[in-house]
């Protein structure tokens, strides 16, 4: 379940040019969330940024009972969290949506993420249980490449890439990926990021026959599943109908979207 | 606060207090339990239903404008039947009216919606004759005195149920339409559904939702809402359900002085999944700090100036 | 930033940039001129001028709305004779376009003030046929087809200057007034005047304003006005002056791109006295980013999903 | 001349239930500001509280190059504007509007106001060169008595009262006044406060034959003179007219104002 709570900002850190980490103390989403769930925040006071603005939990520290949120900026709301000060108050619901599947059967797993897309894949391969993990991370430049740390230590292998070719391969992440299952193969991929990052990695996984979850994403009103505008196309038996991103995703598995939108 | 009485009458039922959930903002309710119990709530208007299931527009479906939303969710639903069958059964857990929200594109489509639903288990039928969402569609009925009264008229006969017209505010005169409203047979309106709007996104040069323009709700419309209560409770006999903008209880305060009888709370929903129960507590804290002891305090009691 | 051509041309009319002030909200500029460079500007239009000096609405007048005000000052201004004696030679020392915005009460009134302003120093005449906040007065013109049909030809023999009809969004299709308006012979068309609307002061129980209501503006009403100068752009052939809610460059583009070929900013005038600069300084740089060189890049180039 | 300014809070201060003094650095307005003029603040961003708030100056530090406003809790504007913390910006418009005379011809003077607008005339009292100074200040309780060492100072003789008798007198300043005035006499009132009270303080003054000046209030759109809203019906020979708060006043001779609206 989920909840509005009112939470403490732990820490907010500039990790790169429009790019924030914030650490939120919060029992319940630390003994809630898991990998692939996000949070809706409040991010103006009241009109002001009207809508809750969703944001993917990038990692989660159950001990300390906090968990990390990196977001970029982008217009008013992104603008206004960036500007909170730690021990100052955060308005958010959570944790939200379906998760990424970290079951078991998958032993062999992949991430693959662009941009502000990494980050939600940073809870995943922390949680997900001892298996080999190889982390596909695509930045712009070299400022972008943060937390590779954490990246680190949380997979097995790891590969970068820069449009630029200030750090890593230049050029696209999918280069990356594509090469590497010239020799290797994976039980599932999981992507986030860029819509046609995302299509090109579904198109990918289906030609090698390996099972894909995507995490996607789509303005959103409520974030509970009652506003309905959240719309994304799945498959429904022979037909389609519209799911809602926000409460039977924002992870699907790849098979289920139709993405002709 | 225990002996305030915040009971309202409208179209012969009684809600337990003024505060209802808007159309299309509260789904069927589900959503919202996890968050507040329902059974504080005068009533639910459930998401506007269709006489077959509708996919609805494309997404985006949202816009935030200043203080406000534009929405082109395009009527998204299961069916009339199937609301009946799966969310119904939900919904009458609750001691909370339920109120079913219609629309259709044709006459007939409304009235053979308002047969079924008149046998079915719920409090009153609110007609969407104004939902701006949608294309073919029941835009067109809305917006002239002719066309409202005709729409009215022809469902009234169908309807078995206390039958609320809900009123488009994308009109030069909401008087001369809830007029024709009311004398067709409504037995209470509710207002204003969502305005006409469209945003831009300059750097695809390109409107921000899939259906280029969408309706707006939000605190930004209240003032055009409230005044459109006020004017239409100077003309009309039947009680009046205010709403757009609504975000707490000074809010709902403007409506019941502007005429309204009943208010609903749509976008602030989504901020805050318990709002509708914080716009309760706060009429009742009005009511208790001016020494009220009923809703009726203070429905249309507003005094103009001179 | 140089090399672009910011200047558009309305009505014959050849303005250095699309940026103008709002009438009603900018006085006879004299006030803004300590904040600003009145030869930034593309325009000024001034504060509406009736025949006869009229002392306006009681107080108070202004009441703040989410994302917006409500307005009543009832045209007040010095008549249009002390106007062209006392402002117009200040406003003259400028190298920006003046605009008179005139409002009557009856057609005579209007036909007289535009062939009075026909022989003044102005640039061109903008016919507010909409104003909300005068009891007998120019609603009733603006807000069916023919009303504005009719004052449109009968003034227009008696116009020698570019004339421009501000348009009321109070209407259920503005397309159809825009229509009337062009075919009745405006050169050019402003949009949008305010929309009525209406605060309560919860703890008197009366309205804020001692007019009861007013008109809205700023920020809230954007995407209403945005949509309505799109809507009229697919209708008529005349240039648009699009306004309602523009508080920067971003906004004033959404205008653009949805036909407007100039812009006019109001309400905001009010939070930053160099607001009208700052929208000229953020298309320009709208422009450079995308690297245009050119207003007509921008002007009318929404591209609608489909 | 006044100016759009973004200036620095040097302190804030909260002096009462709801009443809070703000102490802002301003070299502009310390240099131009004279008793009886107003700042425009605009206190929350973009579309929150969006029309800037009219503030009296309550009094101005020429050395130090500060002034203060003190404002009392009403709406979110104020409000807004009392969570504002030492350090941060304050954007303001000002110095505004017509000022207090307090031309020599004036020997003898009181000042009469009524709880926030004792305030404005504490620079008053400040500023007036060295003349016999009364001043009459009315509050709701003992709570609301709060710069008492100022008024003090400022002042040559000092009256209160409260609504509750918690302190000086109970009831109405206007008692006092009409009291006082029984032995003594004013070249000059100068009122500021409700305007039930400036009302009887004009009625009191006319009585006397004492010129009186008044400072009013109405709500503003522009604060500069250009928009029209701040209207206030005036004398204009045998007939009226309105003029404005933000331009023709807030301070006003009583003789030139029509109380009728
Ligand atoms: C499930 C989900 C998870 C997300 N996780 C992250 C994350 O971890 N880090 C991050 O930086 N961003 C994330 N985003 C995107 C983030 O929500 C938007 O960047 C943010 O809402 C922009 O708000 P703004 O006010 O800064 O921008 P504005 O453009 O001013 O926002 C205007 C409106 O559009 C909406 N909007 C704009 N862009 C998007 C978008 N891409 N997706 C959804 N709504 C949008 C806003 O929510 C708001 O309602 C996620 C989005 C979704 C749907
Ligand atoms: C010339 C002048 C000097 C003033 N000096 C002071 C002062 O020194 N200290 C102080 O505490 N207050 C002063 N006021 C009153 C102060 O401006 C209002 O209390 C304040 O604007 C309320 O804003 P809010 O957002 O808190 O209230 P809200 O009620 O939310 O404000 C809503 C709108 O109404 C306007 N408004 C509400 N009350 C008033 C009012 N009494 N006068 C003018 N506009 C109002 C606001 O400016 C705003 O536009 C002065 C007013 C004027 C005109
Ligand atoms: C996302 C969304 C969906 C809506 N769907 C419906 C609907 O199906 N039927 C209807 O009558 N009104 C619908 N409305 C209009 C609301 O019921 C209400 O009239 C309007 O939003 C104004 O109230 P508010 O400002 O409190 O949101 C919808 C509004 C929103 C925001
Ligand atoms: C205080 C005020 C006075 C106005 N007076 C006039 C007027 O005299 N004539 C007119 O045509 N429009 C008048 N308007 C309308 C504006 O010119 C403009 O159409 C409207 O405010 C929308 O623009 P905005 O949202 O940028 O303010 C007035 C608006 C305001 C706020
Ligand atoms: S955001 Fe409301 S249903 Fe998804
Ligand atoms: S507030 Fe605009 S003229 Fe006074």
């Amino acid at each position: 379940m989920s909840k509005v709570l009112k939470e403490k900002i732990y820490s907010i850190e500039k990790l790169a040019p429009n790019i924030f980490k914030m650490t939120v103390e919060s029992e319940y989403i630390a003994k809630n969330a898991v990998p692939g769930k996000f949070v809706n925040v409040k991010c103006g006071e009241g009109i002001n940024a009207l809508l809750r603005r969703p944001i993917s939990i990038c990692s989660i520290d159950r001990e300390k009972h906090t968990f990390d949120i990196v977001f970029q900026l982008k217009g008013i709301g992104t603008e206004i969290l960036s500007q909170k000060q730690a021990g100052a108050e955060v308005d958010l619901i959570g944790p939200l949506g379906q998760p990424f599947d970290l079951s078991d059967e998958y032993k062999n797993i992949a991430v693959i993420g662009g941009g502000i897309g990494v980050f939600p894949l940073l809870s995943l391969l922390k949680e997900k249980k001892s298996v080999s993990k190889t982390a596909f991370l695509g930045f712009r430049n070299k400022e972008y490449i943060v937390l590779m740390d954490e990246f680190k230590s949380a997979s097995d292998r790891l590969f970068i890439s820069t449009d630029d070719g200030s750090a890593g391969h230049k050029g696209l992440i999918i280069d990356l990926l594509e090469k590497d299952l010239l020799e290797n193969n994976f039980d599932l991929i999981y992507t986030c990021g860029p819509l046609p990052m995302i299509k090109k990695v579904v198109e990918i996984a289906n030609k090698n026959g390996i099972k894909c979850q995507v995490s996607l994403e789509q303005r959103m009103g409520c974030g509970i599943g009652a506003c309905l505008v959240c719309a994304c196309k799945t498959k429904l038996g022979d037909e389609w109908e519209y799911s809602h991103v926000c409460k039977d995703g924002p992870v699907f598995w790849s098979d289920e979207v139709i993405f002709d939108e | 606060m225990s002996n305030i009485d915040l009971s309202v009458e409208i179209a012969g039922v009684k809600f337990k207090n003024p505060v209802m959930a808007a159309s299309g903002t509260f789904g069927f309710g589900r959503e919202f339990a996890d968050y507040m119990d329902l059974n504080g709530l005068g009533a639910i208007s459930v998401k506007g239903l269709t006489l077959a299931p509708r996919p609805g527009n494309k997404p985006p479906r949202i816009a935030e404008t200043p203080a406000g939303i534009l929405n082109s969710v395009g009527l998204q639903n299961p069916g009339v039947e199937a609301f009946i069958k799966e969310e119904l059964p939900f919904l009458r857990q609750f001691d909370t009216k339920i109120i079913a929200n219609v629309a259709g594109s044709t006459i007939e489509d409304y009235c053979e919606m308002v047969e079924i639903l008149s046998d079915a288990d719920i409090d009153a039928i609110e007609l969407n004759v104004s939902c701006p969402n949608v294309k073919a569609g029941c835009v067109s009925f809305g917006n002239t005195p002719g066309g409202i009264a005709e729409i009215t008229k022809r469902v009234k006969p169908y309807c078995k149920k206390p039958l609320i017209v809900k009123l488009t505010p994308n009109v030069t005169d909401i008087k001369e339409i809830a007029i024709a409203a009311e004398d067709a047979g409504a037995d209470a309106l509710s207002l204003i559904n969502t305005i006409l709007g469209m945003a831009i996104d300059i750097h695809k040069k390109r409107p921000i939702l899939a259906n280029n323009v969408g309706g707006l709700s939000g605190p930004a419309v209240k003032p055009i809402a409230v005044r459109m209560v006020h004017e239409v409770s100077r003309v009309v006999k039947i009680p009046l359900i205010g709403m757009g903008g609504i975000s707490n209880g000074d809010d709902a305060i403007e409506f019941m002085l502007a005429g309204a009888s009943g208010v609903m709370v749509g976008t602030y929903n989504f901020i805050d999944p318990a709002a509708c129960l914080e716009v309760v507590t706060g009429i009742e804290s009005y009511l208790t700090k001016y020494n009220y002891s009923n809703a009726y305090d203070v429905i249309g009691k507003l005094e103009l100036n001179g």
